[in-house]
């Protein structure tokens, strides 16, 4: 074992040992759960008594009280401040989970998705006194549009798979119209697993088409699954190996040819936006996740948005509400009726995601036609700048050039008895956020990188040092330490396989929960 | 560019280092017909002055609600927000953090998961909810799909008084899925009684409680017909705050419960987003869509928290799994759970009591108005009222008097003639005294 | 030693040689200074091209460049982002930095602050457009004048020591009025630094008052001290003992009959708001510190604010401007003319920290007189318990009850070989802040706890077992491992006699600099 | 109560740890006389909802800025701050943190005010710069306390275009701290020359740049005379932004620079919190008022931060402190350091040349309107006019029309006839084309 290894280990025992009283190790505070701190009687709110009146509840009242625990506000806000410095995020460091987009959030849309013009606004207000929420919506159409090259929007999908839903139903819907029923859809093996999902959810079968050995969609393959059951192709462009399908024109041709359509999954659109219109490119439909491309924030999970651009093949189709423009101004098309007639109908409630909406919009406006397309160059630069700095470290996937993703797959920890996980769990350790991680499935131990153009050379330059010299020390037999990490996190390594043995998916009074220091 | 932190030279030295001479190169696998030579016919960058005039003066020709006397529900409303709930989901930890795919660094935001799935099964009554969906609607596509899945049958019954949008996109959703609805007609009156339907077929039975005109029901008896006939009754919450102090439907037999949990610690943001709540009963959980946080312990044993039992997941699972969703509303769960935080029983209840009152005391208001009766014997924060001519252009004229008067029902069925009289009324406890007498006086003169 | 300090021993070896690649250790990460960042040609803004004129500035054109470092948006939010997550704080754990009443900060008051109905208001706007940012101000008067008893309120001070400024100078003012020449202020020892340094400042010799062996000014002492040349004594009520003047009445007789004023430094007014009124303990002035008291954030060390009340007989000599209602509505008087004639003049520019008072309004407000009543006796409850279940392991300085603060000294360490800033930098580690050390100067090693009324009973406990714990392992003899505490913070002692004989105040080109990991 | 955690039942167990019956024996040591037993008479406690009423109420009464077409200065100007500087401040760490007294978890704020002390320090051309004061008023007062304590004299003479208010500060400190202030007359023309009345006795002389009155001079050859005389040159800023465009003050030889800090990174708030900036010569670094931020280096060698040369300060110095001065302006240094970090050269110069274009375009505009006179030759982006009638009801009358027309001269020196016609205008980046242009035309029809 190298001296690092042996200093890991040793580390590894004493941090044990080395346990506080409190168990909080300096800024790295223990936190319990909410209940862990329930006190009848407390509150973090103060309320006005209730004017008194004859209740009209019929007798439903509530039995007993919900079992929501009690706590002031200064123990709310330490609580949440505390789980937060748990975290690791964009604006604590570089987050290159590819497929992701993990880019810069804007503090700016943060601040004008609050003003009270968009964020205290009803969506059953009179329309006559939204009319500028709808200008809003119809700007951020209009720029969808003109990016993308396509006639149409469907601006409801609440998120990316939410705007796969609403493309594979437009898709149904006009087979539906042409009086075709045809119920197969070809998905690449490297999809994303929202993809087949999606493809089952509209109640079509899934056929998966093998990649060529340069990670694009086998031309010929695809051909030769083509047919008159098949509904769609539902393709990734740029696709999940982060590579361009350089044959998409005839992939295009061919699919329309044999009368399906073309549903391009735009989750990465990231790499292209500004330089390449999808219209160019034969695609029929498109979703666009506002929250990677456009930048609105993750929030650990989401809230998204996922407009779907459509081809006028499938533009009747589109979910209600429409947004229509006449001489009273803009109006909504709540109802199947009129151009509206064929429409799938709804997707959610209400009308789109609109706080994501003011987000997007003013990310587009920030950055212009031409910071867009700058966008772009340099998310592919920087992915490219990846790949040529640690090709010869790990092992690519691919030869290059790659678009605004880089993927690497385990050859080069061959039998250095560390897997792609450890590799990952040690990049944690060093004050990263792993990749990507065996996705996509069709190479092994896939580490998927996307740092995204809002990285400067110097910071990518520090993470490529970093996993060179992590490379090294797997090569140079240093596994066990690999296995250890990560070491310098508020958890170390959990189990996965206990938690779903057995799920706890929720707090019960009485169960085991370590308090921590206040 | 502001966010752009490449500089020429880095460009030069990156394209260097890389082999191309230029950009374009690393785009060669584009089709040259596909290239864009020039930006796009789009306006140019601008910076932040700029940008936030623009918007600022499209938020300018909108009504705020907030600035007006405001009473509109219909599945939407407008409650006080703590501000520690805003200050706390803006803190970059949380608000620029992905799926919390690694937990060793994203242990604050699986704690803050598992608190919300716990405080939205302790306010249904339920014993597991999951990390949540995009909003109640979908929530309710997904708790029928849910229930065929359970069930392996395909019929669903829907109450006429379940929330528009909701039975919309159900039926969406039952189209492309391939399974049935029954979709009663609308019951402002809350008098279809669906036990009689529930047949050997019925896959699940949908309601909703307080119902979309208001009405707070006991559904005891229809969980009983449902179970009797190997059915799930799937029961809609579209304001949460009525847990507070309504029964809750686990109380009354629910297998499942959709909902929408935007009125704690959301805004209304013209309708999203929001965020959909989701609970069942544990025996079920293995056919959950979502995400769930499930508590487990590190290699020294301290306990921890993870995403778990993803085989139901997309990502696994691909086609066969319970869901295709993906992202979810993960911060607006968060300002839930940070409010519900706030709220605590004594708060939440209380807040239930000031809504209610202040609902009985509008309610009769209102009723006394000439040409207004009230439809509702019981309700919550919500009821419906019957006026003595179409509900749309009083709202409109009351909007100009700077009340939002409520939702007339023909937003929804604007060809139901027996709809058209229909003004579907909230109150909370936002709304002052001189909110309602605003309403009442503007609504006398309107109807004079 | 014992099996604890070898661990910590062992540990602070190995954590030493477990150093990893990039010097950051999971989510506490490297950050260098921002000058260590630049890049020309980079810039965090987008302004429009200046529009073309003939410029107008004589020839005094900046002639080259400033040196500011060129850093993008995204660098400067995860600059400083980091940055804040190397800092310990109220909103992340118990503060009980005596003397400092670091209390919740309350976010509405944020919230309110921010209004553009006060944030974006320019204080030379004309009087008529600025009325209700005047009755803000008038009503927070109006509370000030309650809570103390006292008839008027001099509002524009910034902070707590230049209240006392203004305070004393107004002594200077009433003497210089009644054609005095009193040149000496009486000082308890135990009193701040900054009423020495308020007293010189305003041109008075300052002469040191004893304690007596109750912890309480010596009135005996005191009394023999008074004479002509006496113009005021400056006393901290409750003191910085944590202990209430018993004797105030006597002391206030005392040095009234003798022709002198009574300044109180009101910074401990948290103890003794809502149940006690300065008006009747025959204080003359007393300054408020409202960043204390009423809970505006101390924001790193600033800005607060330090309003004045004053008894009849020293209104006069108020500073500019004064706030008065008349038919027109509420008026600034600027200039020292009519009523305001005596006046001593202007202490800062404008009117005083409006941002300030708006949060302290608000939370005056939410408390409401019944409730600042409570803060006072949760914080005084609160310090009494830290007092009851420390009093046998720690050594009280004096007996209690204590008010809102409670003193101990380090003979409970004597032969440890522990001293007081080790049993602070223990405290580090275990995920609390240190009380305030060494102060007040009349004790042996001061260890100064102020828990304030916004902590919990629950945290207080942890508190408690974690110093009593670390009291048993000073007695224990584990000096080492205090010596080498703390351990788990992003940086361990620091060095601060090198930092004072060769003080590097600012960056400059080409100084070391240790790079971080972006 | 929202903010208080200690339950009823808390504070009765924590009695009996303590041995007392009740919170009132807790208190036995305060004369009984001076207890009260009730609470005193104000409002009881209100909740968020109805504090946010009743200050937003307070709120709605005033002109906003930013509503209106802007143009005032004086000290104060109106700039456009990047939303990521009050996200930051916001932050709980930043916010509710205390003055770095223990450095090793005071790193990011000890770092920050290393990083704004060398920000200040580039853009004054000075060598060193403090943690800040409170304000530029402040700044001057101590500037010229510590010019007394370099030079051991005690006159001070201070230019007619001086801010007034810090000229009244300064004087009266001088009152108490007994030290000599010769206080020029106004002087809008700029024409008055300091070197004649510098001579033995004088400690500094003080300037500003801009002044007052808008001009732009260069103070080499006073700085000069000051030295010859043994005398320090103080130069004060009250618009920080010049510093982008202007020769700075180091560059011509002052000694010390104190200047108002608002202009980066904080808002108007109506006239505070704002930032004193104060910088000097290494040299005199002993003896400076206020917090200093050092670097040094921690037991393992590791760069670090602390706060240092603390022998200067109250709280070791007592009443030989060189300055009584405790708290600072901690959070308004992190947002100047936040939104100078955003600037940066490029960004700072840009802005400097936005604001004096715009100015420039104002002011020929502005002059071209029949009865009005512009003053200066010179000016960064403030200028003085001289109109054919009293400005003060004129700037009313225009306030009357949305525009906030700059601050005549005689809320300053109300009786002094000769600067009754003055008007002090400004602009800045935020002001548009449609400003000016209704300024221009107001200006117009008031004055005909
Ligand atoms: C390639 C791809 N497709 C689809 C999705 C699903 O998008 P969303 O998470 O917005 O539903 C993702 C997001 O991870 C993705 O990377
Ligand atoms: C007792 C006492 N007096 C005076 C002061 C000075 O107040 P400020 O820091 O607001 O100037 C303090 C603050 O630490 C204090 O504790």
């Amino acid at each position: 074992m190298s001296e690092w290894s042996q200093a890991i280990g040793a580390f590894g025992r004493q941090a044990a040992a080395a346990e506080t009283i409190s168990g909080n190790r300096g800024l790295m505070i223990e936190e319990p759960l909410l209940f862990e701190r329930d006190q009848p009687g407390r509150c973090g709110v103060d309320l006005p008594a209730p004017p008194p009146v004859a209740d009209r509840l019929g007798g439903l009242r509530r039995g007993g009280p919900t079992g929501l625990p009690g706590l002031s506000e200064p123990q709310v806000v330490r609580h949440f401040t505390r789980l937060s410095q748990k975290n690791y995020a964009i604006d604590t460091g570089l987050y290159p989970l590819g497929s992701c987009t993990m880019k810069h959030n804007p503090r700016l849309n943060e601040k004008l998705a609050r003003l009270p013009g968009f964020a205290d606004l009803h969506p059953l207000q009179p329309i006559s006194t939204v009319q500028g929420a709808l200008e809003l919506i119809d700007t951020l159409a209009h720029w969808l549009k003109v990016l993308t090259g396509m006639p149409a929007v469907a601006l409801s999908p609440a998120a990316g798979a939410h705007g796969e839903l609403c493309g594979m139903m437009c898709i149904r819907a006009a087979l539906d119209a042409r009086g075709e029923k045809r119920t197969r859809v070809l998905v690449p093996e490297s999809a994303h697993g929202t993809n087949p999902a999606t493809a089952a959810a509209c109640g079509f079968t899934v056929d998966a088409i093998p990649a060529n050995a340069r990670g694009r969609v086998d031309l010929a393959a695809l051909k030769a699954k083509l047919g008159p059951d098949v509904a769609a192709i539902m393709l990734t462009n740029p696709n999940t190996c982060g590579l361009f399908e350089d044959e998409i024109l005839s992939i295009a041709e061919a699919v329309h040819e044999a009368g399906a359509y073309f549903y391009c999954d735009g989750a990465n659109f990231n790499a292209i936006v500004g330089r390449v219109r999808p219209a160019d490119l034969g695609i029929d439909g498109m979703h666009i996740n506002l929250h990677k491309t456009f930048s609105t924030p993750h929030g650990g999970g989401g809230p998204g948005a996922g407009p779907v651009v459509l081809a006028q093949s499938l533009a009747a189709f589109a979910p209600l509400p429409w947004l229509v423009h006449d001489q009273n101004g803009f109006r909504l098309v709540e109802q199947a009726q009129g151009a509206a007639a064929q429409t799938l109908g709804r997707l959610k409630g209400n009308h789109g995601q609109m706080g994501m909406f003011v987000r997007a919009l003013a990310y587009m406006m920030s950055h212009g036609s031409d910071g867009l397309r700058q966008v772009s160059s340099d998310a592919v630069l920087n992915a490219n700048y990846l790949l040529a700095e640690l090709g010869d470290h790990l092992t690519p996937s691919f030869p290059g050039p790659c678009m605004h993703e880089v993927l690497f797959d385990d050859r080069f920890l061959e039998g250095t008895g560390v897997a792609t996980l450890d590799f990952a769990k040690a990049l944690i350790d060093e004050g990263y956020h792993p990749m990507t991680m065996y996705f996509p499935l069709v190479v092994h131990g896939a580490l998927l990188m996307e740092p995204t153009e809002t990285e400067p050379k110097e910071g990518l330059d520090r993470f490529i040092a970093v996993v060179k010299g992590l490379a090294q020390r797997a090569k140079a037999g240093d596994a066990a330490a690999f296995r250890a990490a990560p070491r310098f996190t508020p958890r170390r390594r959990l189990d996965e396989t206990a938690a779903a043995r057995k799920p706890v998916l929720r707090w019960r009074p009485g169960e085991a929960g370590r308090e921590a220091a206040e | 560019m502001r966010y752009l932190p490449l500089t020429d030279a880095d460009r030069a030295a990156m394209l260097a280092a890389i082999g191309a001479d230029s950009v374009e190169a690393l785009f060669r696998d584009v089709p040259r017909s596909a290239r864009l030579d020039r930006p796009v016919d789009l306006p140019r960058a601008m910076g932040e002055l700029e940008v936030e005039r623009a918007l600022a003066r499209m938020a300018a020709r909108n009504m705020v609600a907030g600035a007006a006397a405001g009473f509109l529900g219909a599945g939407v409303y407008r409650h006080h927000v703590p501000a520690a709930v805003d200050h706390l989901i803006q803190r970059g930890e949380f608000l620029t953090s992905y799926t919390p795919y690694q937990p060793e660094v994203s242990q604050g935001t699986l704690q803050a998961l598992f608190e919300f799935q716990t405080q939205v099964a302790l306010i249904t009554g339920m014993e597991v909810a999951n990390a949540s969906m995009y909003d109640g609607a979908t929530s309710c596509a997904e708790a029928v799909m849910m229930a065929n899945r359970v069930t392996r049958r395909h019929k669903a019954i829907l109450a006429g008084d379940v929330h528009p949008h909701y039975r919309e996109t159900t039926t969406t959703h039952a189209r492309f899925a391939g399974f049935e609805v029954v979709a009663r007609d609308p019951d402002p009156a809350a008098r279809d009684d669906l036990a009689p339907l529930v047949d050997g077929d019925t896959a699940c039975v949908v309601v909703q409680n307080p119902g979309f005109f208001g009405h707070v029901r006991d559904f005891s008896a229809l969980a009983e017909a449902c179970h009797r006939a190997g059915a799930l009754l799937v029961v809609i919450v579209t304001e949460a705050v009525s847990l507070g102090l309504v029964k809750p439907p686990g109380e009354m037999g629910a297998d499942i419960v959709a909902a929408e949990g935007q009125s704690i610690g959301n805004p209304l943001t013209f309708g999203g987003p929001h965020v959909g709540l989701f609970a069942t009963r544990e025996k079920f959980v293995r056919q959950m869509p979502g995400r769930l946080a499930g508590q487990t312990v590190d290699v020294e044993g301290r306990r921890g928290w993870v995403l778990t039992l993803s085989t139901r997941e997309q990502h696994i699972r691909r086609e066969k799994a319970t869901s295709n969703i993906c992202t979810n509303s993960g911060l607006c769960a968060l300002a839930f759970t940070i409010h519900m935080a706030l709220l605590g029983d004594a708060g939440f209840t209380r807040l239930a009591e000031i809504n209610h009152a202040h609902a009985v005391m509008l309610a009769e208001r209102l009723a006394a108005v000439p040409g207004v009766a009230l439809f509702n014997d019981t309700f919550f924060n919500e009821f419906a009222l019957r006026l003595k001519r179409p509900a749309a252009p009083v709202v409109e004229a009351l909007a100009g008097r700077g009340v939002l008067a409520g939702v007339p029902a023909s937003r929804f069925w604007p060809d139901r003639k027996d709809m058209e009289d229909l003004l579907i009324v909230a109150a909370t406890e936002t709304n002052t005294e001189e909110d309602m007498a605003a309403f009442a006086q503007g609504l006398r003169e309107v109807l004079r």
